[in-house]
C-alpha cells in the first residue's frame, strides 16, 4: 500500500486551519477509490473549474468514458463542448446540486434516482470542502460517500489522496491514471 | 404643531415640570397603521416560513464541533446531537443568527455612536431636508416602525427598538435555547431585517448632522486607488466605518486652508462617506488592499475608527513608522486614552514617537492632532523607502525555496514559490498577478521559514500596474429619489429594464477585481440598473475601458435603465432597500405602515432586484445579505460566501414548492421557480452573471419583461458557459415571452427537447408552460391578502 | 410631588397634549452623583486595567483555528495572526466577550421580557416595597446608573442602558476591530458589568410583581428530588428561568382549588422562582439530571421557557409521550405558534396526541392549558412504564460488547462499559455510581453501536438511590437587608466571620453532586457566610447529613455567620453583588451613587467574598463570573471551567504587581498577594477548598480576621492536601496574624523555612513579613482617592 | 517502532471532539519521550489526581528517582506524602504553575530558571490537554515542549501515546516501565 498516512504533511488540509471533527478524510491509494467508484450503484462524478488546467479534463473525460455520469460545475462545461464529449455529462451549479443530493427522494440528473458515490475532481478547493462537508453531515440515510481525487488532502471527504505540490504533480497524474486503470 | 420646546410653569401647578421636549408627539397620521409596528422576533415568523420553507436552508458546516459552552467541545458529525441537545443543522443555524447579530450590531451601533457625538454638538432638532423629490424619506423606519421620522430625535425610539430586539435575539444563542434550525433561521431573518434599519438609521443621521447628498444625480467625480495619492505631501490614511472623525479632519484641513497642502486618503467606508463631501479626498483602496497601503509606508498618520480594520494594524503602522490614531472605543489596541490630555502634548508624543498611537475618543479633537502630526512628521518619514529595493528583492526571491507552505496557508491557495522563481528568472509578470488574487491577510508570511515578506515582493513586482491603478469614482449620492421611481417602476414591471443589480460588501474575491467590473459593466451594458455599495463600489473603479473610462465615467448615476451608481457605504446600502419598498409604495400604492410582509411579498414577486457580495467576507455582509432576503430580494455570494455555512436555495424540481395565490380570486396556483434563491453561493464569475439574470425572473413578469430577462440570461449562459441554460424553458409561458431574434429556433427547442406542443401555423405554444401568461394576476404568498381573509 | 397622570389641556394652548406620565421626574438627590454614571466601555477602562496587569489573562484555547469570517479558516496556533489581524490572544479575548455577550443578553432579554408581558397586567408602577429594613433597594442600579428605583417604571431607563451598551460591545466583536486583548477584556468586564445590573432589573421586576419574599429570613421549606415528585398525580413539569408563565399555573391552580389535586415540580430556575411563592411545588432536579428527569416519563406535560432547556426537548419528550408547551420566543422549537387559539382546541390537540407541543407566547394563557392538559392525559399516560424491567435491563447490559465508544465521547470520561460488565455480573454499584457523576447529556448513546440505552441503563441501576433522594430546601429569601448588613459589617472586618462564600452556577461538575454539599457545609460549619443561587442551590439539598438533615435544615438562614442561605434563582445572584455593595454604602459609609470603581476597589482590598461555579457551564456563568470579577470579587471553577479559555491569574512571586496606596498618605505600600487570583479554575474538590478559604484574605483584614482566615487556610489545606499551604507565610504580617493554637510551632516554621528574624522571648516576629500590620491603613488602587488628587 | 500511528482509533482524541489545529500531537514510543525526557535541560513532571489510581503512583515516584522534579497538583501530593518520597516535589495548582511556564522570566520551582520539556502524568484529561494547549500556544520563546505520557492520545501535546482503554491497560503500563528505563 503506497498511502502516505505516517507522513505527516500529507495529512495536513490543503488549506492549513480546515480542519474538521474527528472524522477526518481517510488517505487512501487510487485503486482504492477505483474499487469504491466500480462497485457503487449509482457514482457520479462531479467536475470543476480546475479541470480545464493541463491535462485534466483528458482524464475526466477517461472516467466518464468508463461510465461515469459526469457533472460539470461552472466552466468546466465548457471543456466537455469544446471537445465534443459525447459522454453523459451534465451542466450543474455545485451548490444547487449538493443541496439536491442532501434529499433522499432527490430523481437524479438523469431522473433515475440519486448517487451512493460521488467523487469531487477539479472543484475549487475551498468550495469542494464545504460541499463534501454537507454530504458528509447530512447525506447519511441512505449513505452518500463523497470522495475526492483531487491533488489536496480532504479533511471532509470519506476517502481521499494526500497533497500533492507542484514538485508532485507527474505522480498526482499517475495516480489518477491508475485510479482510471482499475475502473 | 407648532415647536414648543424649553420648561414651563402653569399657574396653581408650580411644582409642575413641563418640559415640552419631551412629550411624545402625536404621530402625523401619514398612514393607517399597519399590522405589524415595531415586529418582535415572533411577529413575522410566519412570514419567514413561508419563505423557508421554498427555499430550505443549506448547511455547509466549516467545523464539525462546538465548543461554546464548559459540556463541549461536542462532536456533531452527521447531525448527531450535542451534550446540550442542539444538532447539527441548529448549529449551524445559531451560527448564522451569531454572524447576523455581530453585523447588525455593528450597524445600529454606529448609528448610535454618531448620535451621541454628534448631538453634543448639533442637538437633535437637525431635521431631514431631501428636497422636493423625495416624499418617502426613510422607507425601512417607516415599513417596520411605523414612524416617518423629520429630525434626528424620530429615530430614537427606532434604535431603542432595534437594540431591545438584537438583544432578545442574543439571548436565544444562549446553551440550551433553540432546537429548531428553522426557528434560528426566522431569528436570524428578524436579524437581518433590524440590520436594514439599523443601517437607514446610520445613513440618515450622518446625511441630516453632514448635509450629504440627498439623492442627487450627476454627482462629483474623485480619484481611487494607491497611485493617486500624492507621496510628496503629509498624508493622512482614515480607515473604518464612523467618519465624524474623519469629517473633522476635513474641517480643520478646511477652516485652516490646508486642502492643497495634506493629502487625505481612505480606505473603506470612512473614506466613502467624506467623499460625499470632499472630493478632495482620495480613496487608497477598499478592504482587500489595505494591507498593502498600509505596508507602503505612505501615511504619515493612520487614522482608525471602527469596523474592517486590520486587528494588527498597530503592529503593521509601527513596522513602517506611521503612528495611529485610534478614535473610536470599540477599537482601541490597548493605547493610552488621551481624549482629555493637551493637543500639543499628544502632537509631540506621536511625532517623536514616544508612543506608537494613541486614543482620542471626541472626534472633535481628532482633527488637528492628525494633520498637525501629519505635517510634522512628513519631512521625518519622507526619507524613509518602504518599497523594496531591487537587491533586496532579488536576494528574497533567491532565498526561496519553493516549499510550498505559503500556498498551504494561503486562503486563495496561491503559488507564490513558483511565481518567485520565475520572478528571479526575470519573470515578474506571474508575481505581480498574484498582487490582485491576493487579498493582503499576510497569513503566508508567517509560515514561510525563510522569513520572505512575501506580500512586499508582490507589491514590489506589481509596482507599475500600481503606478497605473487610477480610477474616477462618483461621490455617493445616497438614496434613490421618489421621481426617479415614478419614472422605472414601469419599465421595470414592463421589462425595458430587466433588473435592478446591487454589487454590495467585501473584498474576499475569488480571483481578484477585476470580476467587480465585470459584473458592473455586463449589466450596465445590458441595461440594467446597477447600484453600488462598500467595497464593491470602491473596486469597480479600478479598471477602466478602453477609452481609459471608469464605469462610473462611462454610466450615468440616475436610478434609470443601464445607470451605475454609486450609493455609498456599507449603510448606505438601506437605500436599495428603500428603492424596491418604494416601488411598492409608490408605483404600486400599496401601504408600506408597519407592513413588512406584504411588501416583501410584493418585492419578491414582482421586483427583479439582485444582490451580489462577490467578495462577502463580514459578518456584516451576513447580515447585509439576511436582510435582503427577508424582503423578498434574492443575494449572489462569490465561493469564499460558502464559508457562512448556510444558503437559502429553492428547488426547482419540486413543483409544490412553487405556488403562489391570486389574490383576485385566492386559487392557489403553480407558478415558475423564480426567483429560484434567495441567497446562493457561486463558484466563478462565469456562473455568476446568468445566476444573477435568472434571479431578476419573477411571477408577476409580463410578457415584455420575461422577454428581455430570458434574452440575457441566455445570452449570458451562452456567453460565459458557453451552454443553453438547463431550465430556460421553466420560463417560458407563452411564446410571447420568447426571445424575440430566434423565437422558432427557441420554438423548436421546447418541441424537441421539452416535448411541447407548438402550433406551427400561428407559432403558438399549445401545451407546456407551468402555467400561461395572465396580465392581471395578482400573486401572493400572504393568505392574509386573499379575499375571504380581509 | 404629587402624583398626576393622564392628558390635560391647558386654556390657550389647546392643541398641546401634555402627558404628564412621559416627564422625567427629578431624581431624589438621595447621594451626590459620582464620577461614572451610565458608564459605557471606555469610562472604566482605567480600573480594568488596573485589574488586568495585576490578573494577567491566561488563555487555554479550545480551538487552534477561528472560522468567524470567510477569511478563516485561520490557523492561529502558537499565537499567529489571523487574515484579519487578529493573533490568538484576542481572538480568545474576543470569544470571552462573546460568551459574556450571550449570557448578559439572556439575563436582560428575560426582565425586559417579563416587564413587557407583566405590564399588560400591572401597569408600570408597582412600587418596591422591600419593607422597613431595606433602604439601600437596588445597590448594583445605584451604584452604576446613580438610579434609585422606587417602582418598575424605573427601570426601563436601566435597561435602555444595558441594551444599548450590549449592542455597542456586540459590535467590537466585528472582524477588523479590537487588536488587543487587554481592550477584548475590558470590554468582557463592561459586559460583567452590565450582567449583574441586568439580573439585579430581573430579580426586582418579579418580587414587585409577585410580592416575592423581600429578603426575610427563616424562609419556608419545600422538596427537592425526582423521588418527592407523587407520580400518581397529573404531573407538570417546568423547565426554564421565565417564571410567568408557571405563576400562571400556580394561580390557576389555587384559583380551582387543585392544589393537592396536580404536582407542580421544576428543573432549573422556573421552579426555584415559583417556590419563593408556592412551597407546594416541587424542584425536580438541578440542569444536570434535566434528560433523566425527562426520560423517567412522568411529565404528563411539559412546560418550557427560556435558557437551559435542552435543545432536544421535544425529542425527548416525544419518546415519552410528554406533550411540549414553549412559552417563550427564543424557544419556540418549530412548533405552531397557538397562542390566540380556542384553548379547549389546544387541549384537545395536545391531549389527543395530533402535535407534539404547541407555541403560547401569552404567559397569561398557559395556565390552564397545562394544567388541563396535565389532568386529561394523566390517566392514559399513566398506564405506561418509562423505567427499564429487569429483563430489558439484564438484555441490554448483555448486548454490551465493551467497545469503549460512549467513554471517548462521554464530556465525563464515564467507563460505562465495565459498569456495563460489572452489573451484568450482578454488582450494580458500578453502574449507579455513574448516575451522579453524569451530566445528562446523552453523547454516549449516540456513539453506541449497540444502541445501548445507556441514560436508562443508569437510571435503571441508581433506581433505589433516586428514589431516596429527597431533600428540603428553604424558598429565595432575595436580597440581604441592610439590618443584616449592620450585625455583620464589623465581624466580617474582625474576622470572627471569615468570609461569604458564593456557590452558583450550573451542575458540569466533575464528580457528581457531593462536592456541592462538601463545600457548602465545610463553610459552613467554620462560620463562613454561605450564599447560593441556581443550580448548586438545587444540588446542595440533595445530600443530607447522619441526621438526615439538608444543609438548609441544619443551618439557619441570616446573613450571619455559619449561616446557609437559599438567595433564590440565577438572576437573584445580584443580591451577592448586593451585599457586598452594601458592606461599603452601609458599613463604611462611602457614597455609591455612580461610583462604581470606589466601590469595586473597597471590595477587593476588603470584603473577604468568593464565588464558586463548581459546575459552571453556560455563556450566563461566564458573565456572572466576569461581574464579580469586575467589582472585585474572586471566582473558583470547577475544572470544566477551562474550556471558558480564560482566567485571571495573579503571581505571588512578583511583589511589583501586589502595591497598593495608602489612602492617608498616598504612598505606594507592598502588599500581601491577596487575593491571589480573579477567576481560576481548580481541578478537584480537594484544592477548591482551601483555594476558596485562600482567596478570603483581603490586604485590609484586621489581626483577628487574618489569624482566623490563616486558619482555615491552613486547616482545611491540611485536611485534603495534606500538606502545608506553599504560600501561608506570605499572608503572615504579624505574630497577631499567626493561628492562636500552634503560635510558636508556626514561629518556629517562619524561622527555619523561610528564615524569618524571631524574638523568642516576647515570641514576636522582628523581621520577614511582607509588612506589618497597621490598624488605620487605608487601602486603594485609585490614584482618584489619593489626598493630592482629591 | 511500535507506534500506532496507522490506527484511526489512536489518533481520534480521547475525549472525541478535542481536535485542536493542524498542530496535533506526534504519536510516539515510549523510548521516543524518555530520550526526550533525557535530553532535556530542565525537565518537569506535572502529575495529578489519576496518579493515585492502581499502579501509577509508583511510577512517578520512579521517574523522580531518576532525577526528574515532580510537581503534584491537586490531591496527587497525598501519595508522596503518604510514600514519604524524598525526591523533588512540590505541590503546585496546576493553573498556577501553567501560568508560570509561559513567562520566559520564571524562575523555576527551585529558583533555578523554567523549564523545557514538561511531562503530563495522571491530570484529569480535560485540564490537561487545555493546560497543554496554552503551553503550545504561548510557551513559544523559549520553547517548552508539553508532551503526555497518559493513555489517552493527547493532540495538543507535542508528543503522545494513543488511547489505551481499560483492555490494554497492562500495555500500556509496560509503556511507562519502558519510558522509565530509558531514562
Ligand atoms: S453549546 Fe451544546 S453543542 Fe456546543 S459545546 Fe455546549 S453542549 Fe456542546
Ligand atoms: S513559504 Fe517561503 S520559501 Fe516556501 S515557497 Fe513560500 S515563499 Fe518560498
Ligand atoms: S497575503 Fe495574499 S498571498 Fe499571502 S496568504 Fe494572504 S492572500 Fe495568500
Ligand atoms: S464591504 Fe465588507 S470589507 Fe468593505 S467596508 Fe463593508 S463590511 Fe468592510
Ligand atoms: S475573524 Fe479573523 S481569524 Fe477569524 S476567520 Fe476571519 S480572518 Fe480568520
Ligand atoms: S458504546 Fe455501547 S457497546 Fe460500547 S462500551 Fe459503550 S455501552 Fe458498551
Ligand atoms: S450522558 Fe452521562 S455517561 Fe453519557 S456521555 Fe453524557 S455524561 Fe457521559
Ligand atoms: S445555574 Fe447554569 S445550568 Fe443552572 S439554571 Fe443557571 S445558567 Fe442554567
Amino acid at each position: 500500500m503506497d498511502c502516505n498516512c505516517c507522513s505527516p504533511q500529507s495529512s495536513i488540509p490543503f488549506d492549513v486551519g480546515n480542519i474538521p471533527g474527528p472524522e477526518s478524510g481517510r488517505l487512501v491509494t487510487p485503486e482504492t477509490i477505483g474499487r469504491l467508484i466500480k462497485s457503487a450503484k449509482r457514482p457520479l462524478l462531479i467536475v470543476g473549474a480546475e479541470i480545464l488546467e493541463d491535462r485534466m479534463i483528458e482524464r475526466a473525460i477517461a472516467i466518464g468514458k468508463k461510465g461515469v455520469p459526469i457533472a460539470a460545475t461552472g466552466p468546466a462545461i465548457r471543456g466537455f463542448v469544446e471537445r465534443e464529449y459525447d459522454g453523459e455529462v451534465y451542466y450543474c451549479q455545485l451548490h444547487e446540486l449538493t443541496n439536491c443530493l442532501l434529499d433522499p427522494e432527490w430523481k437524479g440528473l438523469d431522473g433515475k434516482g440519486s448517487y451512493d458515490v460521488v467523487v469531487f475532481f477539479g472543484v475549487t478547493y475551498y468550495y469542494a470542502s464545504a460541499m463534501l462537508s454537507a454530504i458528509k453531515n447530512f447525506a447519511t440515510n441512505p449513505l452518500i460517500r463523497g470522495v475526492s481525487i483531487d491533488r489536496y488532502y480532504h479533511p471532509h471527504a470519506r476517502m481521499t489522496f494526500g497533497n500533492y505540490g507542484p514538485k508532485r504533480e507527474e505522480e498526482y497524474l499517475r495516480m489518477i491514471d491508475k485510479l482510471i486503470a482499475t475502473l | 404643531m407648532e415647536e414648543i420646546t424649553g420648561r414651563f410653569t402653569i399657574e396653581g401647578w408650580e411644582n409642575v415640570q413641563i418640559n415640552i421636549g419631551e412629550i411624545v408627539e402625536e404621530e402625523e397620521e401619514w398612514e393607517p397603521m399597519g399590522p405589524y409596528p415595531f415586529p418582535k422576533m415572533a411577529d413575522l415568523r410566519d412570514w419567514d416560513f413561508k419563505l423557508l420553507n421554498r427555499y430550505k436552508p443549506f448547511y455547509a458546516p466549516q467545523c464539525d464541533v462546538c465548543a461554546l459552552c464548559t459540556f463541549g467541545k461536542c462532536d456533531l458529525t452527521g447531525n448527531k446531537y450535542g451534550a446540550c441537545g442542539i444538532r447539527m443543522d441548529a448549529m449551524q443555524g445559531r451560527i448564522v443568527l451569531l454572524a447576523c447579530l455581530v453585523g447588525c450590531s455593528a450597524h445600529t451601533a454606529h448609528a448610535r455612536h454618531m448620535i451621541h457625538d454628534l448631538e453634543r454638538k448639533w442637538g437633535l432638532d437637525v431635521p431631514f431636508d431631501l428636497g422636493t423629490e423625495i416624499n418617502v424619506t426613510a422607507p425601512l423606519t417607516q415599513l417596520i416602525t411605523g414612524i416617518k421620522p423629520k429630525k434626528v430625535r424620530d429615530f430614537l425610539p427606532v434604535l431603542d427598538y432595534i437594540e431591545e430586539n438584537i438583544v432578545q435575539l442574543a439571548d436565544a444563542l444562549h446553551t440550551g435555547q433553540e432546537g429548531s434550525y428553522l426557528d434560528f433561521e426566522s431569528k436570524a431573518l428578524q436579524m437581518g431585517m433590524l440590520d436594514s434599519l439599523g443601517k437607514e438609521v446610520a445613513d440618515m443621521i450622518q446625511i441630516a448632522y453632514y448635509n450629504m447628498p440627498h439623492g442627487e444625480s450627476n454627482q462629483p467625480f474623485f480619484e481611487v486607488g494607491m497611485g493617486t495619492i500624492d507621496t510628496n505631501k503629509p498624508t493622512i490614511i482614515v480607515i473604518g466605518h464612523n467618519a465624524p472623525p474623519s469629517f473633522d479632519i476635513v474641517d480643520y484641513l478646511m477652516e485652516n486652508g490646508l486642502e492643497d497642502e495634506v493629502e487625505l486618503g481612505g480606505i473603506c467606508c470612512t473614506a466613502i462617506d467624506i467623499t460625499r463631501k470632499y472630493q478632495k479626498a482620495k480613496i487608497a483602496s477598499a478592504l482587500g488592499r489595505q494591507l498593502r497601503v498600509v505596508r507602503a509606508g505612505f501615511a504619515d498618520v493612520i487614522v482608525i475608527d471602527e469596523q474592517c480594520i486590520r486587528a494588527d494594524i498597530l503592529k503593521q503602522a509601527k513596522a513602517v513608522g506611521s503612528p495611529v490614531i485610534c478614535t473610536n472605543d470599540k477599537a482601541m489596541h490597548g493605547l493610552v486614552d488621551r481624549t482629555n490630555d493637551d493637543p500639543d502634548a499628544i502632537i509631540n508624543d506621536l511625532v517623536e514617537g514616544n508612543v506608537p498611537g494613541v486614543v482620542i475618543l471626541d472626534p472633535f479633537k481628532v482633527g488637528r492632532v492628525a494633520v498637525e502630526v501629519a505635517r510634522k512628521i512628513h519631512p521625518k518619514r519622507a526619507k524613509k523607502e518602504y518599497i523594496l529595493s531591487d537587491e533586496a528583492f532579488e536576494r528574497w526571491l533567491g532565498e526561496c525555496i519553493q516549499c510550498g507552505n505559503c500556498t498551504f496557508a494561503c486562503p486563495q491557495g496561491l503559488k507564490i514559490g513558483s511565481a518567485n522563481k520565475k520572478a528571479l528568472e526575470g519573470d515578474t509578470e506571474p508575481l505581480a498577478k498574484l498582487f490582485d488574487q491576493c487579498v493582503g491577510c499576510g497569513r503566508c508570511e508567517q509560515v514561510c521559514k525563510k522569513h520572505i515578506p512575501i506580500v512586499d515582493l508582490m507589491v514590489k513586482a506589481a509596482r507599475p500596474i500600481i503606478e497605473k491603478e487610477k480610477g474616477k469614482m462618483r461621490a455617493g449620492r445616497g438614496p434613490v429619489r421618489d421621481t426617479e421611481i415614478r419614472q422605472v417602476g414601469a419599465p421595470i414591471v414592463l421589462g425595458t429594464i430587466p433588473g435592478i443589480i446591487a454589487p454590495i460588501g467585501c473584498g474576499n474575491y475569488p480571483n481578484g477585481t477585476e470580476d467587480v467590473y465585470t459584473i458592473v459593466n455586463e449589466f450596465a451594458s445590458r441595461g440594467y440598473i446597477v447600484t453600488l455599495t462598500g467595497c464593491m463600489a470602491i473596486d469597480a473603479a479600478f479598471w477602466l475601458d478602453d477609452e481609459g473610462k471608469s464605469v462610473y465615467e462611462r454610466y450615468p448615476d440616475d436610478f434609470d435603465k443601464g445607470c451605475v451608481l454609486n450609493i455609498g457605504s456599507c449603510v448606505s446600502n438601506a437605500h436599495i432597500h428603500g428603492a424596491a419598498i418604494k416601488v411598492a409604495s409608490i408605483f404600486a400604492r400599496r401601504q408600506i405602515r408597519a407592513n413588512y410582509d406584504e411588501i416583501a411579498d410584493y418585492i419578491l414577486n414582482r421586483v427583479g432586484a439582485c444582490g451580489v457580495a462577490w467578495g462577502a467576507m463580514s459578518q456584516k455582509a451576513a447580515s447585509i445579505a439576511t436582510g435582503f432576503n427577508r424582503l423578498g430580494i434574492p443575494a449572489v455570494v462569490g465561493p469564499h460566501g460558502v464559508k457562512y455555512r448556510r444558503a437559502y436555495l429553492g428547488r426547482r424540481d419540486l413543483p409544490e414548492k412553487w405556488k403562489v395565490y391570486d389574490v383576485r380570486n385566492g386559487e392557489e396556483i403553480q407558478c415558475e421557480p423564480c426567483p429560484e434563491h434567495l441567497i446562493v453561493a457561486v463558484e466563478t464569475i462565469e456562473e455568476c452573471l446568468p445566476m444573477m439574470a435568472k434571479l431578476c425572473f419573477r411571477v408577476a413578469d409580463t410578457p415584455p419583461g420575461r422577454q428581455i430577462k430570458l434574452t440575457h440570461y441566455i445570452d449570458l449562459s451562452m456567453k460565459y458557459l458557453k451552454v443553453m441554460p438547463p431550465d430556460w424553458h421553466l420560463y417560458v409561458r407563452s411564446e410571447a415571452d420568447l426571445p424575440l431574434a430566434k423565437k422558432e429556433y427557441y420554438l423548436k427547442l421546447l418541441e424537441d427537447e421539452h416535448g411541447w406542443e407548438i402550433d406551427w401555423e400561428k407559432k403558438k405554444i399549445v401545451s407546456g408552460p407551468i402555467k400561461g401568461v395572465d396580465p392581471s394576476f395578482n400573486p401572493t404568498l400572504l393568505e392574509r391578502l386573499l379575499p375571504e381573509r380581509r
